[in-house]
């Protein structure tokens, strides 16, 4: 069983990471994925010139890897690729990729629900979107936690 | 000297990401923030990190000379 | 919104049809994509040398295009991109790909579950196996009945 | 002339994927089929289609010229 997380700090095209991925794990029943792109649409309705993604290197990663170790365990995947952008990132840039190759498919897919449930909510990223020319930071949500209560 | 890392809108307050502190006890040091910036770090959501490692207690913490102290707001989420 | 739905008589590449389907819809908030693959190992544990699916012309195509405008009304989809492959398949070939957009991240993974339960258990396809030099007929399982009701 | 076609493992009873036959009623159709196959043939989770359009109920059918009937055994699953 194989874990591939990183954080990327340059824009990154999902395919290039995915087809390796796919390759390295012959036998595979299926694989799902998913990739976030930025929305250039606020939840106001206004534009998102950029956003900005800040993180906490001690915590940030090994907080990723031990999500990736849980998610691998939990769904008996045989492999899991899990991507995470920092930095400036402008709309329609991939942010976030998670790829899970498992015997069946069943597997694959929940295994990328509860990867991506927790990421969003869970995981060490602080966000601020760039709108009017001024910087706003993106707020907790009341959905996140009725995301990860699915799981528990 | 030992530094407090400030994340998340706790930068913007803070005026930096970083600050290098001296050690000492906590509490001296949060005294000689502004009131504003040490009571936002007392928020009970933020959680604290020393040396990368998450807090479970905040209480009692005394920095020694290269301790990183890092105050860590609720993640934006989804 | 856009459905693009094919049968595919020839090997084929995910990533060539990922790649401007994602580009096709700007805005977008997330793609989720299965690959299902053909597995070398039988259920009772056997190899696997070849998978044949035959369909039936005047149905096949018609019920995917129908279960694919149902998954993105029901979803509320940007997109989404139904492919399946007929014909004689290897271990290790893909066999299907289901990929929707969408602008949320739960609507685009749920929209691919659903849809994947569908193809699978209630869409024209007949399978046979070689196995040891013979053929053998793929029987419906137990479990795609559940995977069904799951929807209801 | 009219066609049968047969999916799945009917195809294997059938000794191929269609079959001529000549128009009429597709009781007599069948009665001059090999007894297994036409057996088969009705079973009833097998669903029949004429001309492409799935049939709700398979009795009283009467083949024309140029009709294709198609026999449908459950499908392979997951």
């Amino acid at each position: 069983m194989t874990i591939d997380v990183r954080l990327l700090t340059e824009p990154f095209i999902p395919g290039t990471f995915i087809g390796p991925f796919t390759q390295a794990h012959p036998g595979l029943g299926g694989v799902c994925t998913f990739v976030g792109e930025v929305r250039g649409q606020a939840k106001d309705g206004g534009r998102v010139e950029a956003l900005e993604l800040s993180h906490y290197e001690p915590l940030t990663l090994p907080g990723m890897r031990a999500l990736a170790e849980t998610a691998a365990l939990r769904f008996g995947l045989m492999g899991l690729l899990m991507l995470h952008r920092v930095g400036k990132l402008y709309p329609g840039e991939p942010i976030v990729c998670v790829s899970a190759a498992a015997e069946h498919r069943r597997a694959a897919i929940d295994a990328v629900d509860f990867a991506m449930d927790h990421l969003k909510s869970d995981s060490w990223f602080w966000k601020r979107e760039l709108r009017d020319g001024a910087w706003h930071w993106i707020e907790p949500r009341e959905q996140d936690h009725a995301d990860l209560a699915r799981w528990r | 000297m030992a530094r407090l890392v400030f994340l998340g809108r706790l930068a913007d307050l803070a005026g930096g990401a970083e600050r290098a502190v001296a050690p000492g006890p906590l509490e001296t040091t949060l005294a000689a923030l502004p009131v504003e910036l040490a009571v936002a770090l007392l928020d009970e959501r933020v959680r604290i990190a020393l040396n990368g490692e998450l807090l479970a207690e905040p209480g009692g913490i005394v920095l020694a000379e290269g301790d990183e102290l890092a105050f860590l707001p609720p993640v934006s989420g989804g």
